[in-house]
């Protein structure tokens, strides 16, 4: 067993409406940084997590996320799984 | 006009015109009306304008049934919102809505979006929004679809607190229920509560040849389309594909929309206003059109967009959330974006008012669609059908409550209390309306916990309170008593809290209409809720239909929640359901019968939905609400709270509970002769549980004498933390009342807090939605 | 005595604050637009509850930003008493002028519910008008209402006595079960070292009706009055002696 | 100027309470995945922005969390630019 470092990334569907984003956009014009486009806001969740092989982590945070941690019909997800540097 | 196919569009087939939802004979029509074959982009305007949600085919004969007019109601149904006068120049527009299907599939979306559709449908009546309320129906949280009801119910919950939250309308009052009738198709009913001077009423019409049709608030993109057609579909494992339908919902945008509506309305520049609400801009513009009797030239190009690449068809059809149409007058348009812009909101025109009774739009000046414009909105055929009623349903209503075995356990009856709290239908339901803001504004005299919700209205002595309710029980055993009851109990809700009743917008939830059963059932609950819509005097001006509430197991029970109003004369009549003192005498007003058809109590205890609906009698009904009331105006009675789901047991428990942080005991004795189940926990209408000072309590009960209402004391008002007591011949409930309200309390929360489902739903909400 | 509500975009208790002004006070209100650049010759500012910007990214993190909060920073440092309620907190908190920040509350939840206030201060010109120790209750509505500090800034809002009032149960007493939202040491209100700047999360303007069935919010109008009061006494005395 | 791509990972600031992320491991252990620990919740900000060069996104980017994208209160930050795959 080895305690994976594991990244989720949950960005809201493209082309699905991002009020979030939107306003954040704006809010960077009003404070005068320009040529910032497609702004999106979403969320980040990362833990450790024991497990036997990469492949083996990969399965079971991919599991985690059709189950909890991203909605499927509004959000896309991406995961990262990185072994300890020194396992 | 001579019509232009757009390159690239799909040919008219049977089968397109099938999945269109057109049958054949609807598709003969739209070839009459047309001359000629629809292009692709017309298919999808009859389609949607003719799709049940907005050509009400099934429904529009059975509505007949209700009344509408009454010399208060200064706008009846057909409009955005009903609108009643309540006097001193103010009006109230008020309408419920449905979102069952939305909510199915993306509860937090789902409900929040349709928060913000009925709010916009108050607001372009020209009204503030002052209240919003909310009926909800799940399937069973502890069944084996649990997770899904949890997760159903928790993102339901925020969607509908974080919408009005955040747009700032306090959410008053509403209702719960769990069963498993619901389960894969619960109900997400919201209703929106308005205020508006009664001369500054204003309609969604487009007149004036000329004028100029805007496009208000947020960028079109490919969001809901087709979601008035999804709506009238039954929810299958297809349905689930669909998934990218999901409508968004931002509040943010809905309150600058909701402010710049008002000042545009007061402002003189525009003539009418509408939600682009299902079916987006084709329903908006078509009924607008049809309401001013003129016709309306669209440029489809004009239209801001969100996506790239969006179709006339995609375009016309989607349900982007919070846009509006605005008709200004010519030459206004330009005080009209200055309004707009001042909220940050921007409007392009996107056409004209015309004279010639037709609805056009253009694609770069190519006409691609030319419909004549009245028989599109007013066309669509509607169909009575022939009903049936289910011999199975028929058959549970020969259950005889006289044969009825206890089970052992409930020769204790605080045993079997204890059940009935903790039955997460009767539970207490701070878990849902602490997430809600309910004093905003500050106009909430009575808030959620109580029997109708009271709002003052600021500046004179009067308040108007609300209520919703429906025991889709009760409907489905027996659909005509169950249509009187939800119209009797919502009344009865009304005039506990001091107000006289005055009109009722309802949300008429069934399954699928083609099935006799089900329009038999439509037709009976509709033949109940007019005739109490009568003898109430409470017309209905306004509603919303939603069929096909079915999934693969079945249809739900028929649920028409009904949504009422009324008028407290003067703010010192308003009543709550809490005990106020030690001492204090308990009152029932209405008789206690042996009835346990279709209770809580049956269901929870037994397993069992079977046996009548409980009798009611409208003019007994009458008599009861009328004597309530005019003992409230005297002054009389320190609370008052109708019997309901638990019965005579459950409603004393509510009562002492509902106090404050500690519950009041109860000492109560019942001499009738009837079995303790029946008489503590069975649901025999027309009953009101008051409290009155002892020195008051002759006079109360004379009072109610002369109002021809059968009334006894039954009991006193314990001390505060003092025991819970009721006696009957056959059966004691003793408890402390602390022990009792614990129970209440807890019921929901223990069942949800901390769930998978509850921490899935404050995710989603994060990213969507700030917090 | 001239008091100004800011209205941004998503406010929704600017109404709330302006009636409570009028018609509790009885003093003269004036709303004021986020994109103003001035103050309107108001004598205090009341930041009002609500969702500015719909509260996305950060609660009061954008509204923060908005050109009036230059001017409100300007009347702040000059002495200028401003008063952030739920929202108005946390955007005074984003906008520097109070320590610390509001997260989400602990249990991930929007609550509304009427709460219990210790009244730690009441020499404050937000609070004179109550009694040190007095319990107030007062209508919350939040969802992110929890308040964060450091341990080593808690102990120094603490030793200057900048908590203004403190989640409690009805007979004052600070405990665990009587804090909504899982705040650093039940902190519900907070003042700024100089004393004219409070931020605080329960909603006193909608305490002020005794019809609405509260009215203990009234004590933090009615303590502005008469702090404004006294300091438009004191400057009007010295201009007569001056005479 | 070329367009980059901007990914801001905000995170709750390390010894900070962070109940979502405690939720989130709850809910994970009571769906039956086991050997999660040291969950947290932040937030994950993505743009296109138009600059000279990578040096100069990234200090625009930075200008950016300290003036809005991130509290220092209560949360840490981490910016990452990438140039687009073929500009
Ligand atoms: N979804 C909800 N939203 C807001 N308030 C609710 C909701 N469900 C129930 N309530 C409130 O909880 C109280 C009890 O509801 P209910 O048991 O349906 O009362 P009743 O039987 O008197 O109609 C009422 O004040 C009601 O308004
Ligand atoms: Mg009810």
């Amino acid at each position: 067993m080895t305690d994976f470092r594991v990244e989720v990334r949950v960005t809201p569907r493209r082309g699905i409406l991002d009020p979030q984003g939107s306003a954040v956009q704006g809010a960077l014009r009003s404070l005068g940084f320009g040529g910032v486009e497609e702004v999106h806001v979403g969320r980040l969740i990362r833990f450790t997590l024991a497990a036997d092989s990469e492949s083996d982590a990969l399965g079971r945070v991919d599991a985690m996320c059709r189950q909890l941690l991203a909605n499927p019909v509004t959000e896309d997800y991406d995961v990262r799984v990185e072994a300890p540097a020194a396992a | 006009m001579s019509v232009t196919a757009r390159p690239g569009d799909p040919a008219i087939t049977p089968e397109l015109v099938a999945e269109h939802g057109l049958s054949p004979e609807e598709y003969r029509l739209v070839l009459g009306i047309l001359g000629r074959t629809p292009t692709f982009t017309e298919l999808g305007v009859f389609s949607a304008m003719w799709s049940e949600h907005c050509g009400y085919k099934n429904s529009r004969p059975l509505l007949k049934q209700l009344p509408t007019k009454a010399p208060w109601v200064l706008q009846g149904p057909g409009e955005n919102a009903g609108v009643i006068d309540v006097g001193d120049g103010l009006a109230v527009a008020f309408k419920i809505e449905s979102h069952n299907h939305p909510s199915a599939v993306e509860p937090y979306q789902g409900a929040a979006t349709g928060v913000g559709g009925i709010l916009r449908d108050v607001f372009t009546m020209g009204a503030r929004p002052i209240a919003m309320l909310n009926s909800l129906r799940f399937g069973e949280i502890d069944g084996d679809e649990g997770d899904r009801v949890r997760y159903l119910f928790a993102g339901c919950v925020k969607g509908i607190g974080d919408y009005g939250n955040c747009v700032g309308i306090p959410t008053v009052a509403g209702e719960v229920y769990f069963d498993g009738a619901y389960e894969g198709n619960p109900l997400v009913n919201a209703m929106c509560v308005g205020l508006l001077k009664a001369d500054e009423l204003i309609r969604g019409v487009a007149s004036g040849v000329g004028n100029a049709i805007m496009a208000v608030g947020a960028k079109t993109g490919r969001d809901g389309i087709h979601g008035a057609t999804f709506a009238s579909a039954e929810l299958s494992e297809e349905s689930e594909a669909r998934r990218p339908q999901v409508q968004v919902g931002d509040p943010f945008t809905e309150k600058l929309l909701l402010e710049a509506s008002l000042e545009l309305i007061r402002s003189g520049h525009i003539v009418g206003i509408q939600d682009m609400g299902a079916a987006g801009l084709v329903s908006s513009s078509t009924e607008m059109a049809a309401r001013g009797e003129g016709g309306v030239d669209l440029e489809i190009t004009r239209v801001p967009l969100r996506e790239k690449g969006m179709t006339p068809y995609e375009i016309l059809l989607s349900e982007t959330q919070e846009r509006m149409l605005v008709v200004a007058k010519v030459g206004h348009e330009e005080d009209v974006r200055a309004i707009l812009g001042r909220w940050e909101l921007d409007a392009e025109t996107i056409g004209r008012v015309t004279d010639n009774g037709r609805y056009v739009v253009r694609e770069n000046g190519v006409v691609i669609v030319d419909i004549p414009g009245e028989p599109l909105v007013e066309g669509c055929p509607t169909y009575t059908r022939e009903g049936v009623e289910s011999p199975e349903i028929a058959a549970l209503r020969a259950w005889d409550a006289s044969a009825h075995q206890p089970l052992w356990e409930e020769h204790d009856p605080t045993w079997t209390l204890r059940r009935l709290l903790d039955a997460p239908t009767i539970a207490s339901k701070r878990w849902v309306y602490e997430q809600y803001d309910s004093t905003v504004r500050t106009n909430t005299v009575v808030g959620p916990g109580s029997d109708a919700a009271v709002l003052r209205l600021r500046g004179t002595d009067r308040a108007i309170a609300m209520t919703v309710d429906c025991n889709g029980r009760y409907v489905y055993l027996n659909p005509y008593r169950g249509g009187q009851i939800a119209v009797a109990e919502a009344a009865r809700n009304l005039v506990c809290s001091g107000a006289l009743p005055r009109a009722v917008t309802d949300n008429l939830n069934f399954g699928n209409p083609l099935k006799p059963e089900v329009y038999w059932q439509m037709s009976e609950a509709l033949r109940g809720i007019g005739e109490a819509c009568t003898a109430f005097e409470t017309p209905v001006t306004g509603g919303n239909v939603s069929l096909y509430n079915e999934n693969p197991r079945g249809a739900i029970y028929p649920t028409p929640t009904i949504g009422m109003v009324g008028i407290v004369d003067d703010v010192a009549h308003v009543t709550t359901a809490a005990f106020k003192q030690e001492g204090d005498a308990i009152v029932l007003a209405g008789r206690n019968t042996g009835e346990l058809g279709g209770s809580e109590y049956l269901k929870v205890v037994h397993g069992l939905v079977t046996g009548d609906a409980p009798a009611v009698d409208l003019a007994t009904e009458s008599r009861l609400q009328r004597g309530v009331l005019a003992a409230i105006r005297a002054g009389l009675v320190r609370s008052a709270h109708d019997t309901a789901e638990g019965g005579l047991a459950v409603a004393l428990a509510e009562s002492a509970f509902a106090g404050g942080t500690e519950p009041f005991g109860v000492t109560a004795r019942l001499g009738d002769d009837i079995p303790a189940p029946a008489l503590l926990f069975g649901e025999a209408q027309g009953r009101v549980v008051l409290s009155c000072g002892a020195e008051t309590e002759v006079e109360l009960l004379r009072t109610l004498e002369i109002h021809g209402v059968p009334a006894k004391r039954i009991g006193t008002v314990g001390p505060r933390g003092g025991s819970f007591r009721v006696q009957t011949r056959d059966g004691t409930i003793e408890a402390p009342a602390a022990e009792l309200a614990e129970i209440y309390e807890t019921a929901i929360p223990r069942r949800m807090d901390g769930t998978a489902a509850d921490v899935e739903t404050s995710l989603e909400s994060e990213v969507q939605h700030g917090a | 005595m001239k008091i100004g509500v800011v209205t941004f975009p998503g406010s929704n208790c600017d109404y709330d604050c302006y009636r409570a002004v009028k018609d509790a006070l009885g003093a003269e209100a004036v709303y004021l637009w986020h994109r103003d650049h001035d103050l309107r010759g108001v004598d205090a500012v009341f930041l009002p509850g609500g969702f500015s910007y719909g509260d996305y990214l950060r609660a009061g993190a954008i509204a923060a930003l908005s050109p009036i909060m230059r001017e409100v920073k300007a009347f702040a440092a000059a002495g200028g008493p401003v008063a952030g309620i739920c929202n108005g907190f946390q955007i005074l908190c984003e906008a520097g002028l109070l320590p610390g920040a509001l997260v989400r509350n602990r249990s991930l939840k929007f609550r509304s519910r009427p709460v219990h206030l210790l009244v730690e201060r009441a020499d404050t010109a937000f609070t004179s008008e109550y009694e040190p120790g007095q319990v107030l209750t007062v209508p919350i509505a939040h969802g992110e209402g929890c308040y964060f500090a450091d341990p080593d800034l808690l102990d120094q809002l603490e030793a200057n006595g900048q908590v203004v009032f403190r989640y409690c149960t009805a007979d004052g007493l600070v405990a665990p079960a009587a804090n909504p939202n899982g705040s650093a040491r039940a902190v519900a209100g907070i003042i700024n070292a100089e004393g004219n700047v409070l931020g605080m999360m329960p909603h006193p303007e909608r305490a002020v009706d005794p019809l609405l069935g509260r009215t203990d919010g009234l004590g933090l109008f009615r303590s502005m009055a008469a702090h404004l009061a006294g300091v438009q006494g004191a400057a009007h005395g010295h201009t007569e002696v001056g005479r």
